[in-house]
């Protein structure tokens, strides 16, 4: 073998704290090694060329490259070495960027790490064979999880582009937190006049099927062939009946439910089309506040139901389709305010969150469009806004900037002016935060033209004093204590992962961050990829972002699916299993542990013997660690290969 | 002996179905009875069970694969016919075992350390078993010695004297001789140093001929032929005289065993050269026991406990950080 | 090489033993029976050792002359550092071996060397190809065996030429005898080793020559045909039926051929780590599949019955029919006595002169 | 009811300024089986002046208390004062690490053998004597006494330090006192400064500050603020007349928990220890029995007009048995329209 | 071969690909400066990874081990981990039968956003190998000798 070394300066990245020319010269004296250079950008198209070059002119059958970390480039010089025509796997990469000079500055020690790391690459090299990928049939069709308004972009995004879509979303109506909104900022546009005519066009769309009020029950198989059970909740009415005329909501006699839509602004009954614009407009029924599906008594919405699509004895249903993509889009959820006792952790009424107080403000929420006190109905005159609930706070553990909060308090303030001139808003912040288009001045107006006070300080406690709440904190810019007494409180609640995505991460096999963020494939350049192929991102569940964010993502997320997806066929990746069959004994040790059930017990000449299932194996090679007599091994990380690795550290 | 008697019946009677039965006949000297394959009448003649009836007849049914097979089983023999079956590595309908209630098990080293001064295990022409004692003709005259003073180790902790998964079994069940395997073998080399430890093997190991007799004689090491000790790909093992692969080697089949091993003992007993390798075997034996409540060979509907996990692993307590 | 053995008789008491052995340790490596756990294997001697004459050696002494492994030479592939890619081959012969005693090796050990020697010494190809490896460590070897004063169920020597007290193959014999020991060379080799000891009185002469006759008379007697066996092992050459039957319980460990002190197959392969390497041979043995496992897959011994063929074959039949009759087995019985699954190789013998006899 | 034995630290306090607290525990623990026993020769817990001037020392301090107790088979030890207890338990942390507690030892030369606790009084008897038997011993409920609980700075927080009750919120006093009878009033001011740490640099700032808790309470019409702290009774009781020249309106008695627990147990005025409070708390007590008749006599009201109604009520049913052929009349009327309209469904 | 063996101890790392390798490329871009004792090898699944590499470089000379994969239920591969922490687990404790400090090996789990406790992990395990100092080496074959030179 004739294996070439580029040792990547990067620049400063890896020269400044690696002597690069030393490792060079190091690396051409291992075995095998013909050729050794460093080398300015190695994957700068000059870099690449001269790779390309080197091939041709060393006759190298391998090559390594020390520089970034391969999750990074190793595509890109598996596609270099591919030009100058060796097989891509005759590639080996040494991190000594993230690895090697990133994380220290001693030149001597961390020149002599990128040596042994490439001495390391060097030896796997030696035992790697030319693999070549196999290909299979792609569904043509995709599951968008979430139907906020990300999920609806990306579905709608998707569906023009010619695929079948099917949304599922978890509320009986789609639209997501958009939807609760009255006006979106900066320009304080009517959210549901925006959003209205989108969720239209899903419900009207030829390719998108809707499940609403569904949730994803599991997902097997693998890129451009997933199986997908899709949960249907059971909502006791039968939509393909239900005219959404809401009588039923109207003769409820439950009317003391607790309104999800409305955030808990009011009351609702236990039948309900969450509100006049939902997609689809249907009824459903919330159990846990049916009189007649707990108590056993009632059935009034039966007895008003023109179309007799109330069905009490309604159970779930799981429908099962395959998809070749999944776009995850499931949103945020609000933080858990009332953990915060000093805001009075819920116990006071007039302090209510953000997402209600915009319910408040909304012309089709519970007050219609009116601000009122909860707790008497009275007009608010002093409104404080509270920022930072939640937010940048490593005490409740969550130390991130939800991003989108300041916007909307000044919106929120901005309204406030507009609904009650009369009124004083009063803003507590920590920090500004608005970069984006039209943002910072838009904060800048709320102070300037509508007279909201801004403090900079946090607040330690609010506390009623007769029909007052006194909200007491520090003004950190003139170094006082100060005590507004408030007629209302608004808590600008930070936002965290939706609460079940954890559990959707794990059925999608994608990675999520301590926060339940999914994550993205790479936090620059895969933005809404992740390291599960056919699997994307879009929205808040891959990191908090305001609408014209979630809605680029969206648009992105559908473009990587089109993309994925106008393909007839995809190659497998053949980093997978493959079984020795002279060594096999066919205990079915892999076969038990597989989590993919990809290995398959198979008659050879009478004896049984694993093999592969090469478009099913996802190469995570605990087969081959399991394997006694180490007959199934994982291509390109063989146990020789991986020896080889240790044995250039230390060997026996 | 009307046991003896009642047990060749047993045989006779599962020949005329089973073409073969696997038990133990005498040996080449009068210390040592060696495996007996029965496959006629004449066979079933030579059959002897009972204090010499070391070897684990278990070993050779993943080579009788696909013929219905017939097997005399000590307690443990039984255990090690479990395993296979929990692993799918033999079938269990094409077994008929008959079982015996097990008093134990000669240990010749044993007999050697209790003759010492006097001849070597070698020269006792004669053995005669005289209800718990034997008496041994030695050149310098009888010996009479207690059956429980050269019983095998693993006896002395035998939790299933009868061989519970028996489809026959000749004679009355024994009580088991302790109910809890304390792992009192481990006790003293545990009193040892970490450094003593490892020179404790380097030492013992440095004896080794690498014959891979402890590995041919473990009914479970079912990989053989085609062991990874003599591969080259995969490469684990040089071919070289060092302790370093030696060692290796033994790692290799403890963490193999890990799960599965029954302590049988027969790797130990069939070394030449007197290594302990048990103990490596018995101490993954113990963790399985404690992290998994697992004991290989007793429920053969009990996955081992490598091949699955628990979302939470209440006995693993993990680091840290 | 045989000399008058009447004129080297010596004497060294219990008590001047050790001081014997520590002058034989300073010339060479010096190899004596120790006793470890529970076997008894030949070591280097140092001051202090306890050699072990009660029990028998568990092994054979061969190691001494044909290591378990060696390093035939070494390599390097690194070329000039200004040139990579330009392979440079560097080889490195192993270095000579220096000399080696082994004391109180058992007489049929010595024997044993007796079947070494003319494969070795390239008897196949009319002494052209010789192994120098071995032949060097042969030469630089000298054995002191001694006379066993009783025999194991498991012994056999008689029965293929040999006698509890002979000195075949060895340099000197050892016999203990009423405070100490006689010591007689039986070459010059073990001449000059002994040539330090005071001579033998000839009341110890005496003892030592009836410690022998006694030591013969107790050895077992050897079966009358035993002159069958090449014929009778090769009429049942096809005979697959009766392989299977001897072979049913062997587990085709190694250990019979590893114990064995006239097995002498080996196995070459490469170590190599980076650019260096070494070819070394390591004992190998026929009772592995291994051993005839072919590149192609096809393995002519794939069947243990088959393998056991050929190791009870080699040793009573083919190897005698081309070496004058002599069987390439000393009777130790070390591959009865170790064997896991107590295979009685005097057994399979027997049973095949009387199978041959009813065919 | 089973007794548990623990060892006491009473702390400084309770030698002086707060020996009505000191007092009121020792009586409350006999009570509810709590056997105390003191830390023989105990010294100053380390707490301010030491800490704020060399964190060993005054840890120091507070390891010698702990090896005293060490030296008697004391290692469970509770005190009453949460100055005290903040010091002590932080001690115990700060000497988890290995560097510190050799310091420390290093003063002390008696390095600490064992594990080590400190509760407060409040914890020990909400967590471990529990509600249910506090519940028990009363003989003389507070009922009609409004009390508001005031916990001050110390008693809960560092939350991850204290870990007993919201740092923010705390009710472990509320819950108690509400077992003892009285009437618990959502007070939000439960940890707000009493100023007891400005008395010295900022003396004018204390009457405002503790001025400002009590001019709430009294606003919601309490009887009573009661504490747990001796820094926090001292200031809302000893500094009141400062407060009142400062602006405070009301006059407030600020017991402990401890003793209005002493007085629900019906024990001697030795225990209850009232007469040692600045502010008298007998205008409290009398609104309280005032109250209380009023209750008495609303409860008596709504006795007899419960049976009135049971009584009426079984009039009715007794005439509803007798009339079920009347409702049954009824029935057909309603099934009707519903015959009807299913009637002219099938028509249509 | 390294003029640091002075300052450097052996320690080996097997990292799965999606989540540690991942979480130690995050530590580099996040610049947190970690000791320089580690050398990674990447391996696509901590269920990949047979005891016996561990054992391999124990045996063969590495001071210390650390495999660190995704966190358990954030598998990649959805199992793999799980069959990975009853392997390791045993492992570990099993290394003090053959006299090796069970400290030498650690097993832990980074996810790839975790870049700071990747951090900590290195700088912790780096820290106890040190405190241990270096192992003592098993004796190899004569033969083999030649080959080690190379190596270290």
């Amino acid at each position: 073998m004739r294996i070439g070394v580029f040792i990547c300066h990067c620049g400063s990245n890896i020269a400044g704290t690696v002597d690069c020319a030393a490792v060079a010269a190091k690396a051409a004296t291992y075995p095998d090694v013909a050729y050794a250079t460093d080398i300015m950008y190695a994957c700068a198209e000059p870099g690449q060329d001269a790779i390309i070059a080197a091939i041709k002119e060393h006759q190298l059958s391998g090559v390594v490259v020390a520089s970034c970390t391969p999750r990074m480039h190793e595509p890109t010089f598996r596609k270099t070495v591919e030009r100058a025509g060796l097989n891509r796997y005759m590639f080996e990469m040494a991190n000594i960027r993230e690895h090697v000079s990133w994380i220290g500055k001693d030149i001597e020690a961390n020149t002599n790490k990128a040596a042994e790391l490439v001495r390391m690459a060097a030896a796997k090299l030696r035992l790697n064979k030319e693999l070549k990928p196999k290909s299979f049939p792609v569904t043509k069709r995709l599951l968008v999880v979430g139907g906020g308004v990300a999920g609806i972009q990306a579905a709608l995004d998707a569906a023009d582009a010619g695929l079948e879509v099917i949304l599922v979303e978890k509320q009986p109506t789609i639209g997501g937190k958009m939807a609760k909104l009255d006006k979106t900022f900066p320009t304080v546009d009517c959210s549901s006049c925006i959003l209205g005519p989108r969720m239209v066009d899903v419900a009207q769309h030829p390719n998108i099927t809707l499940y609403a009020y569904s949730e994803v029950e599991s997902v097997s198989g693998y890129v451009g062939n997933f199986d997908v059970k899709i949960r249907k909740k059971a909502s006791y009415v039968d939509w393909v009946k239900c005219t959404g005329c809401g009588l039923c909501t109207e003769k409820c006699p439950a009317r003391k439910s607790y309104d999800r839509f409305n955030e808990g602004v009011g009351p609702t009954t236990a039948i309900i089309i969450p509100f006049p614009q939902a997609i689809p407009k249907k009824a459903s029924i919330e159990r846990e506040h049916c009189r007649l599906l707990t108590g056993g008594k009632c059935g009034v919405c039966a007895k008003v139901c023109p179309t007799g699509a109330i069905n009490y004895a309604m159970e779930d249903e799981i429908i099962e389709a395959r998809v070749g993509g999944i776009v995850a889009a499931t949103g945020y959820d609000l933080i858990d305010w009332k953990i915060y006792e000093e805001y009075g952790g819920g116990r006071y009424p007039d302090v209510v969150t953000s997402l209600q107080y915009e319910r408040m403000l909304s012309a089709s929420g519970p007050t219609g469009g009116h601000i009122k006190r909860p707790s008497d109905g009275v007009e608010p005159k002093d409104v404080v806004f509270i920022q930072c609930v939640g937010s940048r706070d490593p005490s409740i553990g969550r130390p991130y900037c939800s991003g989108f909060c300041c916007m909307y308090t000044a919106k929120q303030a901005i309204l406030t002016k507009d609904h009650i001139p009369d009124s004083q808003s009063y803003v507590f912040y920590m920090d500004i935060r608005s970069p984006g288009k039209g943002y910072d001045e838009f904060t800048r107006r709320v102070q300037e033209e509508y007279k909201a006070r801004y403090i900079r300080g946090r607040v330690s406690l609010v506390y009623p004093k007769g029909n007052k709440l006194i909200v007491r904190g520090a003004d950190t810019l003139m170094g006082v204590q100060v005590e507004v007494e408030a007629d209302l409180v608004v808590l600008a609640v930070g936002a965290e992962a939706a609460s079940e995505s954890a559990k959707l991460a794990e059925k999608l096999r994608i990675s999520y961050d301590s926060y339940g963020f999914f994550m993205e494939g790479h936090p620059k350049l895969k933005p809404v990829e992740t390291n599960t192929a056919g699997v994307f991102l879009a929205g808040a569940c891959q990191g908090l972002k305001d609408i014209p964010s979630s809605v680029a993502q969206g648009s992105a997320a559908a473009a990587k699916a089109i993309g994925l997806l106008s393909r007839d066929m995809l190659d497998s990746d053949p980093q997978i299993a493959f079984v020795s069959a002279n060594r096999c004994v066919g205990c079915g040790k892999c076969i038990e542990v597989c989590p993919f059930k990809a290995i398959q017990e198979i008659d050879l000449r009478g004896q049984p013997k694993a093999e592969v299932i090469e478009t099913v194996c996802q190469g995570c090679g605990l087969c081959n660690a399991t394997c006694p007599q180490g007959a199934i091994q994982l291509s390109h990380f063989t146990d020789n290969q991986i020896l080889a690795e240790v044995e250039a550290l230390c060997r026996f | 002996m009307s046991i003896q008697d009642d047990i060749k019946a047993a045989i006779a009677k599962a020949l005329q179905d089973i073409p073969c039965v696997i038990g133990w006949g005498a040996g080449p000297e009068p210390l040592r009875a060696t495996p007996l394959f029965m496959r006629n009448a004449a066979d079933v003649e030579n059959f002897t069970a009972g204090f010499l009836a070391v070897n684990n007849p278990a070993l050779y049914l993943p080579s009788c694969k696909g013929v219905k097979t017939a097997l005399v089983v000590k307690g443990c023999d039984a255990r090690s016919v479990g395993q296979l079956v929990a692993e799918n590595l033999v079938k269990r309908d094409e077994l008929y075992l008959i079982g015996y209630p097990c008093s134990g098990v000669i240990d010749v080293d044993k007999v050697a350390a209790r003759l010492e001064g006097k001849c070597e295990p070698g020269e006792v022409t004669r053995l005669r078993e005289e209800n718990e004692d034997v008496i041994l003709d030695t050149p310098g005259g009888e010996v009479r010695l207690a059956k429980k003073d050269i019983a095998a180790d693993k006896c002395a902790r035998c939790r299933y004297p009868n061989a519970e998964s028996a489809d026959v079994f000749i004679g009355e069940k024994r009580a088991p001789v302790v109910d809890q395997d304390e792992y009192a073998d481990l006790a003293d080399f545990e009193k040892l140093s970490l450094e003593e430890r490892k020179a404790f093997w380097e030492k013992e190991l440095s004896r080794c001929i690498r014959c891979y007799a402890c590995r041919n004689a473990c009914p479970l090491c079912v990989c053989r032929d085609h062991c990874v000790a003599s591969s080259r790909e995969p490469h684990w093992l040089t071919q070289a005289d060092g302790v370093r692969d030696k060692l290796f080697f033994q790692l290799i089949h403890a963490t193999h065993l890990a799960g599965r091993c029954t302590g049988c003992g027969e790797c130990e007993r069939a070394c030449p050269v007197g290594i302990p390798v048990l103990t490596l075997k018995r101490a993954f034996s113990r963790q399985v026991e404690d992290m998994f409540g697992y004991m290989a060979g007793i429920d053969v509907n009990t996955t081992p406990p490598l091949l699955t996990f628990r979302l939470e692993e209440p006995e693993i307590k993990e680091r840290e950080w | 090489m045989v000399m008058n053995t009447d004129t080297a008789q010596k004497f060294v008491s219990f008590e001047a033993l050790p001081a014997f052995l520590a002058k034989l340790a300073a010339g060479a490596t010096l190899y004596a029976p120790r006793r470890e756990n529970k076997a008894v294997v030949y070591r280097p001697w140092q001051a202090g050792d306890k050699v072990e004459l009660s029990l028998r050696p568990t092994e054979s002494c061969k190691h001494v002359v044909f290591p378990r492994s060696e390093e035939l030479f070494s390599f390097d592939m690194g070329g000039d550092p200004e040139k990579p890619g330009k392979a440079g081959l560097t080889l490195q012969e192993a270095s000579e071996p220096g000399p080696a005693v082994v004391f109180a090796a058992l007489s049929c050990d010595a024997r044993g060397f007796l079947a070494f020697d003319p494969v070795y010494d390239g008897c196949g190809t009319g002494g052209k190809a010789k192994d120098t490896y071995y032949l060097k460590r042969r030469e630089k070897t000298t054995l002191i065996v001694r006379t066993c004063k009783s025999s194991l169920n498991t012994c056999f020597c008689t029965w293929v030429g040999g006698s509890p007290a002979s000195s075949e193959g060895a340099d000197a014999l050892l016999t203990e005898i009423n405070g100490g020991y006689l010591l007689e060379a039986v070459t010059d080799k073990g001449a000059s080793l002994l040539a330090s000891l005071p001579a033998a009185s000839d009341e110890q002469s005496a003892a030592s020559r009836a410690a022998r006759e006694q030591a013969v008379q107790s050895a077992p007697q050897p079966p009358q045909d035993m002159i069958k066996a090449p014929a009778a092992l090769g009429a049942l050459f096809d005979s697959a039926a009766f392989w299977e039957k001897q072979s049913a319980h062997c587990i085709y460990c190694g250990a019979c051929t590893y114990l064995c002190p006239t097995c002498y197959c080996f196995n070459i392969t490469d170590e190599s780590n980076g650019l260096k390497g070494l070819r070394m041979r390591s004992w190998d043995n026929c009772m592995s599949p291994l051993f005839t496992l072919e590149t192609s897959g096809h393995n002519p011994r794939q069947e243990k019955a088959n393998r056991l063929k050929n190791r009870v074959g080699h040793k009573f039949s083919y190897y005698p029919k081309i070496h004058s009759g002599r069987f390439s087995c000393c009777g130790c019985g070390r591959c009865i006595k170790s064997c896991p699954s107590s295979v009685d190789i005097r057994k399979i013998v027997l049973d095949a002169i009387k199978e041959a006899a009813n065919v | 009811m089973s007794k548990i034995t623990l060892g006491y630290f009473p702390g400084c306090s309770g030698l002086g300024t707060s020996a009505e607290y000191e007092k009121s525990t020792r009586a409350v623990c006999r009570e509810l089986g709590i056997d105390l026993r003191e830390i023989p020769d105990w010294n100053c817990c380390g707490s301010t002046p030491a800490h704020t001037v060399d964190p060993v020392l005054s840890s120091a301090f507070s390891a010698r208390v702990f090896a005293q107790g060490e030296q008697v088979g004391i290692t469970d030890v509770i005190t009453p004062c949460p100055s005290c207890l903040s010091n002590l338990r932080n001690a115990l942390r700060h000497m988890d690490d290995e560097l510190f507690a050799a310091r420390v030892d290093a003063l002390t030369e008696r390095p600490l053998k064992q594990e080590h606790s400190i509760k407060s009084v409040l914890q020990v008897i909400v967590e471990d004597i529990g509600l249910d038997s506090v519940k028990a011993r009363v003989r003389k409920p507070l009922t009609g006494l409004k009390a508001v609980a005031y916990y001050g700075c110390l008693m809960n927080r560092p939350e991850k330090v204290m870990r007993f009750d919201d740092p923010e919120n705390p009710v472990a006093m509320d819950q108690v006192l509400e077992v003892l009878g009285a009437e618990v009033l959502p007070f939000p001011l439960k940890v707000d400064c009493c100023g007891g740490s400005m008395s010295i640099p900022a003396r004018r700032s204390t009457p405002h500050l503790a001025g400002k808790i009590l001019d709430l309470a009294g606003e919601m019409g309490a009887d009573v603020v009661v504490v747990a702290c001796p820094l926090c009774q001292m200031n809302l009781d000893l500094r009141q007349g400062q407060s009142r020249a400062a602006g405070l309106k009301y006059t407030l008695p600020v017991p402990y928990f401890t003793q209005l627990m002493a007085y629900a147990f019906g024990l001697s005025d030795a225990d209850t220890a009232f007469k040692l409070l600045a502010e008298d708390i007998a205008p409290a007590f009398t609104c309280m029995s005032r109250r209380s008749d009023e209750i008495k006599a609303e409860e008596a009201r709504k006795a007899v007009l419960a049976e009135e109604k049971a009584r009426a009520a079984a009039e009715k049913a007794a005439k509803t048995q007798a009339g079920t052929e009347t409702a049954a009349e009824k029935q057909p009327g309603g099934k009707s329209r519903a015959n009807s309209a299913s009637a002219a469904g099938g028509a249509a | 071969m390294s003029v640091l063996n002075t300052k450097e101890l052996r320690i080996i790392g097997f990292l799965c690909n999606w989540c540690s390798y991942g979480g130690a490329d995050t530590a580099g871009v996040g610049r947190f400066t970690q000791p320089t004792d580690l050398r990674v090898v990447r391996v696509p699944c901590s269920g990949r990874i047979n005891p016996l590499f561990i054992l391999k470089s124990l045996l063969g000379g590495a001071d210390g081990v650390l495999v660190s994969g995704c966190h358990p239920r954030d598998c990649h591969y959805a199992e793999g981990n799980f069959y990975a922490r009853r392997r390791l687990e045993l492992l570990k404790g099993f290394l003090p039968v053959l006299g090796i400090d069970p400290r030498r090996f650690e097993y832990t789990w980074v996810s790839a956003s975790e870049g700071q406790r990747w951090q900590h992990v290195v700088e912790a395990f780096t820290a106890q190998i040190h405190g241990l100092g270096p192992a003592r080496g098993w004796p190899e074959a004569p033969e083999l000798e030649i080959l080690n030179a190379v190596a270290r």
